[in-house]
């Protein structure tokens, strides 16, 4: 099958003489949670930037179900209905007086009718959990609340494809449950959902594979292939989970317990055979 | 529109640069003034600045189906007034000589005039008499932005006619023939420019009233219970 | 992210003294003006352009970068030259303008390799604080290094809003490109005052109390250069005159 | 001993209707390590500015070595001769156009010599790691590479207490650890360092004490103290830490180790005895 969208062998540099991406491949396939990995500056942002057409490769070719991507107005609008980008500072995708309106924003440009509008819009906020804020304006907004009306704007335009630029980057412990929850409930309604993030144990508890963005190039495995892999963390300046460590602990003990949260490893705890439980 | 470096005759650029020598003096004698009775304004008219330089870097679609720069003029005097804006203009006009080989150093002076000096206080003037006159905001700042973009277009083909003047009509057909072409091209993109000055300022009333309170483009209300935020 | 910004910092003439610099292309600059195009233009042209790609180390790829869209205005400011109006037809092409045309052009290109020659190789980083020196008072000079700094964010914040519009088809039609219009022009002023009154805090916290003094870095102003500056302009001067046809 | 800096019972809200700090009271005394935890909006950045005085309280006082901060300029200066805060988004505190110049901007405040200021830059610059990129423009810097700049800023004035507002939120696995070795190496040159962050492992792995600012209020508490009590990190939209459960399942296999990071947890693995180890 063919992925929804694929990157292939695509070479970026801002500056000529500064390569950022050598030869970069990627393919995004539908229904399979990717989360993107990588060192400050390894390039992420830049390889997302370069699948929505949002910059030009130098060299190689993105993909839509298999075609290329052409880079005039008709094919980068065909690429947008279907792959959505939430960038990481939510500032910047919010311009507009009020939440309802921002959201409504790219609906409008799809050149829908005012019910059908509507109609989507609020089923976005309700999705995000924000329907009580339609008409706040958004300077008054709380940086969560920013960042799900930001994820709103980008769920109203009902994309096959979701990319998240480090969505969780800062947001409370709980505000990232939240988020996850909610991108879990987009994905069971059948989005896919990529998303970048520096929190290798973010990474290991919600993708079901994970691909490292360094030294120019892509590298794609599942989820417990790179975690396992210390040299290839550490080159991408990416440091162990704790997971797959306490995984081998329980082992150890006799548990078959696999926490990926501090939360489900204290339950695991909670439910260890009184022979071995620590006190 | 900015005149390249080398256009002008070493006479008119010396010209125009005592031309707009005073404009300046006075406008930096302004701010050294705002500035030593609020320090912090400083940063505030830097951020004006900024805005200037990366207001100008907009891209109006035009009717060739090709993009334009709006001026940024209008928008600019409505906000942070004429005095100041010589001084920013210059600024930001010295920035994108240095920074974008945009315009140059020996046509500073002329650019200063047309862009710094005269399309701010027309667009101002524009802006006053237009409110004066109980005109709304939207009009008023239509109106300044739009007017405020010709004449500086204005200024541009004479500054242009008195430089190359025409060989058989003299510079008073030089005015025409410049001031025409601009004409097919200007009078669209003032009106773009207008259109947009006036959409974005319609926006900041919703998303920014307090900021255009404090430059004074809407009323200040009687009271204002604002948080005690002290800088110092 | 603007090319000759970015190589004013990296070119090989960054730890001159920036006044070195200034009378050099200046004094290029104002030779083009004021000498006779042919072949003074082309003299003090030619030197610039040896100079930046030579002893400065400009890449030329770098240069090209720079200098392609002001070209361009340099081409499209001949047009207006080479047409007449009045008469009949009324307007009508003009041969007769083509010599002032093309010697337009070429003060007009070699006037912007000396502005390039300056800014190509002067950060604004140090040419700003010392432009106090001579005369200008801090408060403006500041005003200007605070333009300066700001001017990258808003940049930056510009691409990215522009990036977020395009992406939910912002760009589509004439209609949705003034709304996306309009939304950057006002995000860019929300974003220019939200930033000042950060930094605001941000200085507060830094003991800002009305002076944003910096120590600048030595530079010593080299004899050797300003006087090899000296001989090079005068042999300009020397060489067009002895060149000028007469 | 009176506490360097102290936060007496403040009351403060940016709107007088909605209150952000009810009664905050916060110690922070010499050479003892404190991170400041609490969800987003708790007030822990409006902590900051209180105790640097950029913000009036409603209510309260803030204290210098026991003495009242006096609110005109003497009173401010002579606070922020002692006590530097560094700022979460770098881009608030840099202003100059490179990076030796900004750090100088302090030091000249403070009225020394210029070949005073000088050595301070040099100095700082080389705390921080990054005495190359001296000349370098301020807005061609990195993320990471301004966030040290900006707390070279700080560090040149030579305070006796850093206060660094989330110093570790967007930076790679590395360039955190990076960071914690600079604090740590201020920390042993005699610097008290205060610290905000939302993530638990790192406050457990770095601070002596910790302080959770929730609901308008700051409870300050050893960190194994706070990290156990499940019911105050839930009502402050934190979650548990790693590892305590760690430790609490290498105890049942008895060994020793406490591992404080993911990558101590697999070094304490390796070293585990052959007949319990996991294989
Ligand atoms: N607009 C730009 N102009 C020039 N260089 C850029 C620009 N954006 C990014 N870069 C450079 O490109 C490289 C890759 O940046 P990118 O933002 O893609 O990295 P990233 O993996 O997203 O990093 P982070 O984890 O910090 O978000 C970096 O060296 C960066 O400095
Ligand atoms: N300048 C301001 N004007 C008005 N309200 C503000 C301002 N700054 C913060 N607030 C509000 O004050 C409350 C506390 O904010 P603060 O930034 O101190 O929280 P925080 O603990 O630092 O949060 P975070 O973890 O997200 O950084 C929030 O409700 C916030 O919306
Ligand atoms: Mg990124
Ligand atoms: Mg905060």
């Amino acid at each position: 099958m063919n992925p929804i969208l694929r990157a292939d062998d695509l070479v970026f540099g801002y500056d000529p003489d500064r390569p950022v991406l050598t030869g970069a491949t990627l393919s995004l396939h539908e229904g399979r949670r990717l989360a993107v990995l990588g060192p400050n500056g390894g390039g992420k942002t830049t390889l997302f930037r370069l699948l929505l057409g949002l910059l030009e490769p130098g060299r190689g070719r993105v993909l839509l179900d298999g075609e290329p991507v052409r880079r005039d107005r008709r094919g980068l609008t065909r690429l947008r209905e279907q792959v959505q980008l939430v960038l990481q500072d939510p500032d910047d995708q919010l311009f507009a007086a009020d939440v309802a309106q921002d959201v409504s924003f790219g609906p409008l440009n799809l050149g829908l009718s005012a019910a059908e509008v509507t109609a989507r819009v609020d089923a976005a906020l309700t999705a995000l959990g924000i329907a009580d804020l339609a008409d706040r304006p958004t300077h008054l907004l709380s940086f969560g609340q920013k960042k799900r009306t930001a994820i709103a704007g980008a769920v109203a335009m009902r994309p096959r494809l979701l990319v998240l630029d480090e969505p969780t980057a800062g947001l409370d412990p709980a505000g990232v449950e939240e988020l996850l929850a909610t991108l879990d409930a987009l994905h069971r309604g059948g989005t896919t959902v990529v998303l970048s993030t520096h929190d290798v144990d973010l990474a290991h508890r919600w993708a079901d594979e994970v691909a490292v963005v360094a030294a120019g190039r892509v590298r794609v495995a599942a989820v417990d292939e790179v975690l396992g892999d210390a040299d290839l963390l550490r080159s991408a300046r990416l440091g162990p989970a704790w997971a797959p460590g306490v995984h081998r602990l329980l082992e150890a003990l006799g548990s078959a317990a696999r926490p990926r949260t501090p939360a489900e490893l204290y339950a695991a705890l909670a439910d260890l055979p009184a022979a071995v439980a620590p006190q | 529109m900015h005149i390249a470096e080398g256009y002008l005759p070493p006479l008119h650029a010396a010209a125009w640069a005592v031309a707009s020598a005073p404009f300046v003096v006075h406008g930096a004698r302004a701010v050294v003034q705002q500035v030593r009775t609020d320090p912090d304004s400083k940063l505030l008219l830097g951020a004006a600045g900024a805005f200037s330089f990366v207001l100008s870097a907009l891209k109006i679609p035009s009717v060739t189906g090709s993009c334009s720069h709006p001026t940024g003029t209008g928008l600019g005097a409505v906000l942070f007034r004429p005095p100041v804006m010589a001084l920013l203009g210059t600024v930001v006009l010295f920035f994108q000589a240095v920074l974008l080989a945009h315009g140059g150093l020996t046509t500073l002076g002329a650019n200063v005039f047309s862009m710094a000096v005269v399309g701010p206080w027309v667009a101002y003037g524009t802006y006053r008499l237009v409110r004066r006159l109980g005109g709304g905001l939207g009009p008023a700042v239509f109106l300044a932005a739009a007017l405020g973009d010709l004449a500086t277009y204005c200024v541009t083909s004479v500054q242009l006619a008195l430089a190359f003047p025409d060989a058989t009509s003299g510079v008073g057909g030089a005015v025409v023939k410049f001031g025409s072409i601009f004409a097919i091209t200007q009078i669209p993109l003032a009106v773009s420019e207008g259109l947009l000055t006036l959409l974005v300022v319609r926006l900041l009333v919703r998303v920014s009233p307090d900021e255009l309170r404090r430059l004074g483009v809407l009323p200040t209300p009687p009271a204002t219970p604002t948080a005690k935020e002290v800088g110092a | 992210m603007l090319p000759l910004d970015a190589a004013a910092y990296t070119n090989r003439w960054r730890p001159r003294h920036p006044g070195e610099k200034a009378l050099l292309s200046l004094g290029l600059l104002v030779l083009t003006l004021v000498l006779p195009t042919w072949p003074g233009a082309a003299l003090t042209g030619g030197v610039a352009l040896v100079l930046v790609l030579g002893p400065a180390g400009l890449p030329g790829r770098a240069l090209w970068r720079a200098v392609r869209v002001p070209l361009g205005f340099v081409v499209t400011g001949m047009l207006p030259l080479l047409v007449s109006l009045g008469g009949d037809p009324w307007l009508r092409w003009e041969p007769a303008g083509l010599p002032q045309a093309a010697q337009l052009a070429g003060r007009a290109t070699a006037a912007l390799l000396c502005l390039l020659l300056f800014a190509a190789t002067t950060p604004l980083a140090d040419l700003l604080p010392r432009l106090n020196r001579i005369g200008v008072p801090p408060a403006v000079t500041e005003v200007a290094a605070l333009t300066y700094r700001f001017l990258f964010l808003l940049l930056e914040s510009l691409r990215a809003v522009r990036e977020a519009q395009a992406g939910r088809l912002g760009f589509r039609t004439w209609r949705t490109s003034y709304r996306a219009l309009s939304g950057q022009g006002a995000a860019v002023f929300v974003r220019a005052f939200d930033r000042a009154r950060r930094l605001e805090q941000g200085l507060a916290s830094r003991g800002y109390t009305g002076s944003l003094r910096v120590q600048v870095a030595a530079r010593e102003l080299s004899a050797a250069f300003v006087a090899a500056t000296c001989v090079l302009l005068a042999a300009v001067v020397v060489a067009t005159f002895l060149l000028v046809p007469r």
